[in-house]
């Protein structure tokens, strides 16, 4: 704890090993470049579930193709077998939640992003950084051991529901489940030790001049995000422990015949996982608001709003988790409470969305791949955040809940909102990451084609929710009432392939952009972010000297700038003055 | 004594904004604090929760647990606490010393080494003393299960069920043993982190009244871990 | 092909699909707002040369009006949703005059207890039956759901009845069916590898056939 | 560069005997003194929160900070009691 925050960087001075430069490495553009590609592989694995999910769904009983090169424990003669089906959404949501869409926006963005955006050199703590993500890598390796030991993964969805997960002889599956329990502690040491330097990072690391009403909204949403993390994932770390001991070591705390309370574990883990929700939508909305002032050549519409929004989401986020348990069995009053504050979050949601389209109002709109991707993920996730309040109004959700209908839900916010802003911003700082850009016609294409397909996707799964088809279940034509919508089930599958083929274009831009993509300009975007003022991809240890920061960040258009659109927060004019650094603290810095 | 490298130089003086005007170790010391206080409160929330759905079932205090020998792990924890904080106090004013004579005093002032020191032999004791309790009531019968059968607990609770809680065994045990066994983890990491600083920072005499952050940060983990266990020593021990 | 919710069975459907359809109209006007907005500026403000964006920072009296409107939306909704939610899970609002009947949740059937020919649950003429619930129409029945293993989720799409049943918990759920005929239960819980098959039936009669077929039931009958 | 601590060193030892004292007067209440039930669980909670206050105040330096350091170990006490309030209140049907 004592030396960290002084780690010399050599890096300066004497060439380092491979070993050290890319894979122990303490820099924070290389653990953000490490959790990136950890991560897309993750998303790959996570989607290649959900295609056997959509097989099954789409085309219950027939061999899935190439369904025969896994064990007879999966298949039956190229059938998925219905304990395989429950392995498949199991872990399709743990991987796609934990593993893909939390570390690719916190691990890669927050790393990558905070220290340059700030104007800093790196973390406050960089070696507890490259432990962050090792533990991060072992949570996400003893997760995916679970296929490869005997029963298979996990078989109690990714909410783990006891008394489902803590009996094995009730799930049929007995080691992976302790896999999972001991993967999510680790997964959560990994999250507070990253949340914890994110959180020091920005409140002492800025740059003279980068007030806190100076910082982009990526840096705000990220900040918020990390004080989510470091107060929600230890409070699913001792859930997890104790269901974990309930697994092993025989105690009783979700087991109700000795007095034990399921629902406790499901409290536990929505307290947790209604803030592990905005963890996975601010960091997209931070990152989407700095593409979209950008791609208008306009400052934010209601910068400060847009602040008091995150905080007011976050801070709302802590008392609406009873919304997961409106059918649990809950306590109906505390239901109603539970339905006043979810209704609520709508209006910071709602100023947020009129904001991002204030702010293209009277723009000069650009449109590369990072704003296209930016405008879908406006108008996704209103569709998203619109859904929602059919199933926070109490009675409506009676039909609704645990059907097809959540599931459209949640993917609109999760593929829709988080996924399309990864798409906008693994393109939007890819220079700073590798000195090329990614090819513009490619990323048009895949913004298109994914758009459609998944629309033809995920819309029609509201619909066969309404018509009442359960979550998670095998097969749904052994239900008359849900044998009529089968057809829209197939029409669902097919987009799904196609919307996964797609992604393929993705992969290979990324990987191809990596070795022949175009070098980079120094400011490809004619960004006014502080990482602009580095050459690409930016050097360890980032400045030479400090930078100081002299204006706020979504100065597009301004006067001052005259015959340029942009004005960048490091630019210093004639009239600016250089801000003069706080005295130091007592004890050492 | 700022000794100006080429590092320091390219860091930016911290905080070049006002921060929260602490040094970044000890703002993330207390940063993961908030962490660990949403980590107990899962676990100590959940006995709240499971104790209460229990009504009046549970054991009666002082039946099953050895309050006398918990009082004693108390009261060496206290000590570890105010030997930590004059340990701080001490490299505050610049004693690195062990013990040192006072002119006009009988007792000798101790210093940085001499407080730590303390510490560790406190907070060693403490964790030797959990373990010799879990030792004997696993030995009476009382495990994270319930009362083992056979075992003299388990006889009398069949003797006396109101006074053992003999219906909710199982619950008691099942938190009783998570809670005082994570609180007990933690203060093995206390006690391992302490006696690698001792031998790292302290003998050497790296720290100085300009730069005592190890010695600030660790106190602070300490300190905490003594807020907890007068928290878990009421409401597991005594209520 | 259905595209709306399924056919109303139960007094709940009522107020539930209407309440369902006032949302969808409220966020249908918000989506049109919100779509429509970004596609005409995506066309009026393209990049064109020679044109700057309008340098604005916003505007207060904007943000004011649309965070009032959804903030008066929401709550009213609200306040419209709760009476339905207290007049449908709370305990108090269970009719007293209502039937009430046991179901077990089991991996992976529905155990359903009738009171027998006292009408009263408990006693010794109680008799169970696997995956078929029999109530009369017109009659508000109550179900106390408990479970033997995992959580499960008693759900009835046509009466728009969906409750969880969780080991070691008592709950009481009620509904009073309007049309005889035959329904689907299903399992909205995942509870299992069989979760799909914890299929049953609701057979809803008029008074006099159940009457007949509490009477051959009791008589130690046919199922 | 530093600036030495402004504020007056508490008197350590002395926190150190309320604490001992309490800690005693704490078990005495528990085994010995004839008080009701209810009582001594507020009592009890009592003690244990103002001992826990002192540790906080004087050993961790909470009474010496400035706000915003005194926030951060503040903003989780709030959310723990909503979580075991809220929870328990599922039993109070």
């Amino acid at each position: 704890m004592t030396t960290v925050a002084h780690t010399p960087t050599e890096a300066h001075h004497a060439p380092m090993s491979f070993w050290r430069k890319y894979i122990f490495s303490t820099d924070h553009k290389i653990i953000g470049i490490q959790f990136l590609f950890v991560s897309l592989f993750f998303l790959l694995v996570g989607g290649l579930l959900a295609m056997q999910i959509r097989w099954q769904l789409g085309f219950p009983g027939k061999p899935l193709p190439g369904g025969g090169i896994l064990p007879e424990s999966m298949v039956s003669g190229g059938v998925i077998l219905p304990e395989y089906y429950i392995q498949l959404v199991t872990m399709h949501g743990t991987f796609m939640v934990f593993f893909a869409i939390m570390p690719l926006l916190v691990g890669v963005y927050a790393n990558f992003l905070i220290p340059l955006k700030i104007g800093t050199h790196d973390m406050a703590f960089p070696r507890i950084n490259m432990w962050s993500f090792w533990l991060a890598l072992l949570a996400g390796l003893i997760m995916l051991a679970g296929f490869f030991v005997p029963d298979g993964a996990p078989r109690a969805g990714w909410t783990m529901y006891a008394p489902l997960s803590a009996r094995p002889d009730l799930s049929g599956a007995t080691i992976s489940q302790k896999l999972w329990s001991i993967s999510i502690v680790v997964l959560g040491l990994s999250s507070v030790m990253g949340s914890v330097n994110y959180i020091t990072t920005i409140i002492n690391h800025r740059a003279p001049g980068m007030h806190w009403f100076r910082m982009p909204l990526s840096v705000w949403a990220l900040f918020i995000t990390a004080i989510l993390a470091v107060l929600a994932l230890p409070v699913l770390q001792g859930a997890a422990i104790m269901l974990l001991f309930d697994q092993t070591i025989g105690t009783h705390f979700f087991d109700p015949g000795a007095g034990g309370q399921p629902l406790l574990w499901q409290h536990l883990f929505w307290f947790f996982g209604h803030p592990e929700v905005y963890i996975l939508i601010l960091p997209a909305m931070g990152m989407v608001s700095d593409i979209i002032a950008n791609g208008s050549r306009k400052p934010i519409f209601g910068y400060h709003s847009m602040v008091f929004a995150i905080i007011g989401i976050a801070f709302l986020g802590w008392i609406v988790w009873g919304h997961h348990m409106f059918m649990s069995g809950m306590n109906p009053t505390l239901g109603s409470t539970f339905m006043v504050s979810t209704l609520l979050i709508a209006v910071p949601s709602a100023i947020k969305v009129f904001n991002w389209m204030g702010t293209m109002w009277r723009g000069n709109l650009r449109f590369h791949v990072p704003m296209l991707n930016a405008i879908g993920f406006v108008s996704m996730f209103t569709i998203g955040g619109l859904s929602g309040i059919f199933m926070a109004a109490t009675p409506v959700d009676i039909p609704l809940h645990d059907t097809q209908f959540i599931v459209a839900h949640l993917h609109y916010v999760l593929f829709g909102g988080s996924l399309f802003a990864l798409f906008a911003a693994i393109p939007y700082w890819y220079p700073k990451m590798f000195g090329r850009m990614m090819s513009e016609r490619i990323g048009k294409l895949h913004f298109f084609l994914t758009f459609i397909f998944y629309n033809m996707t995920f819309f029609p799964m509201h619909i066969i929710g309404m018509g009442g088809q359960m979550r998670r279940i095998y097969d749904p034509t052994i239900y008359d009432f849900l044998k009529p919508q089968q057809p829209l089930n197939v029409f669902i599958s097919y987009s799904a392939f196609a919307l996964f083929a797609v992604q393929f274009l993705f992969l290979f831009n990324f990987l191809w952009s990596l070795k022949r993509g175009k070098k980079a300009p120094q400011n490809p975007w004619e960004d006014n972010g502080m990482e602009w003022s580095l050459p690409n991809p930016a050097p360890h240890g980032n400045w030479d000297k400090t930078p100081n920061v002299y204006r706020g960040p979504y100065e597009f258009s301004a006067p001052e700038a005259g015959d340029k659109d942009y004005l960048p927060q490091y630019l210093k004019l004639p009239t600016d003055r250089d801000p003069v650094p706080a005295p130091l603290p007592a004890g050492g810095h | 004594m700022q000794t100006t490298t080429m590092t320091d130089a390219m860091r930016p003086p911290v905080p070049a904004e006002p921060g929260a005007g602490v040094y970044s170790n000890k703002l993330g010391m207390w940063v993961f604090l908030a962490s660990d206080v949403m980590f107990f409160t899962a676990l100590i929330g959940s006995y709240i929760v499971l104790r209460f759905g229990m009504g009046s079932a549970w054991a009666r205090p002082g039946a099953v647990l050895n309050v006398p020998l918990t009082g004693l792990n108390t009261f060496l924890l206290i000590c570890s606490s105010v030997s930590m904080v004059k340990a701080y106090a001490a490299i505050a004013d610049g004693k690195k010393y062990f013990l040192r004579k006072v002119p006009g005093k009988t007792l000798q002032d101790g210093g940085l080494k001499f407080w730590l020191l303390v510490t560790i032999i406190c907070g060693a004791g403490f964790v030797g003393v959990q373990v010799v309790e879990y030792i004997k009531l696993v030995g009476h019968g009382f495990t994270p299960t319930g009362y083992r059968e056979g075992s003299l607990l388990a006889e009398h609770a069949l003797a006396d069920p109101v006074k053992y809680g003999a219906g909710v065994a199982g619950m008691y045990g099942s938190t009783f043993f998570t809670m005082t066994g994570f609180h007990g983890f933690h203060v093995t990491c206390g006690v391992i982190s302490m006696l690698y600083l001792y031998f790292t920072k302290v003998l050497p005499e790296k720290y100085s009244p300009q730069d005592y952050r190890g010695i600030e940060v660790i106190g602070l983990y300490w300190h905490f871990v003594d807020l907890v266990w007068i928290i878990l020593f009421t409401i597991v021990y005594l209520i | 092909m259905r595209w709306w919710l399924p056919d109303a069975g139960s007094t709940f459907a009522g107020p539930i699909d209407a309440l369902f359809l006032a949302i969808l109209i409220i966020t249908g006007i918000a989506l049109v707002v919100v779509e429509v907005g970004l596609v005409t500026f995506v066309i009026k403000y393209r990049a064109r040369p020679g044109r700057k964006a309008f340098y604005t920072h916003g505007s207060t009296r904007a943000e004011v009006i649309w965070t009032a409107i959804p903030a008066v939306t929401m709550v009213a909704l609200g306040l419209i949703s709760n009476h339905y939610w207290v007049l449908i899970k709370d305990k108090k609002s269970i009719p007293p005059n209502a039937y009430h009947v046991g179901v077990h949740g089991k991996q992976f059937e529905w155990q359903v207890t009738y009171p027998g020919p006292d009408g009263k649950l408990g006693t010794s003429d109680d008799f169970t039956v696997r995956n078929q619930l029999h109530v009369t129409v017109n009659e508000p029945v109550a179900v106390e759901l408990s479970s033997e293993d995992v959580i499960h989720s008693l759900f009835v799409p046509e009466f728009r009845l969906k409750q969880d049943a969780v080991p070691g918990m008592h709950i009481i759920a009620w509904f009073q069916a309007t049309k005889t005929g035959e329904f689907e239960i299903g399992c909205a819980e995942l509870c299992g590898m069989g979760h799909y098959k914890m299929r049953a039936r609701v057979f809803v009669h008029t008074p006099d056939d159940y009457k007949a077929w509490v009477a051959q039931q009791a008589a130690g009958g046919s199922e | 560069m530093t600036t030495p601590t402004t504020h007056v060193r508490p008197n350590y030892m002395l926190i150190w005997l309320y604490l001992f004292v309490m800690t005693i007067a704490e078990v005495l209440l528990a085994f010995e003194l004839p008080v009701s039930q209810n009582l001594k669980l507020i009592l009890l909670l009592i003690l244990a929160i103002w001992k826990a206050m002192l540790v906080a105040l004087f050993f961790m330096h909470l009474k010496f900070e400035r706000w915003r350091l005194r926030l951060i170990f503040i903003v989780p006490l709030p959310l723990a009691v909503i979580l075991v309030t809220t929870v328990i209140m599922e039993k109070v049907f």
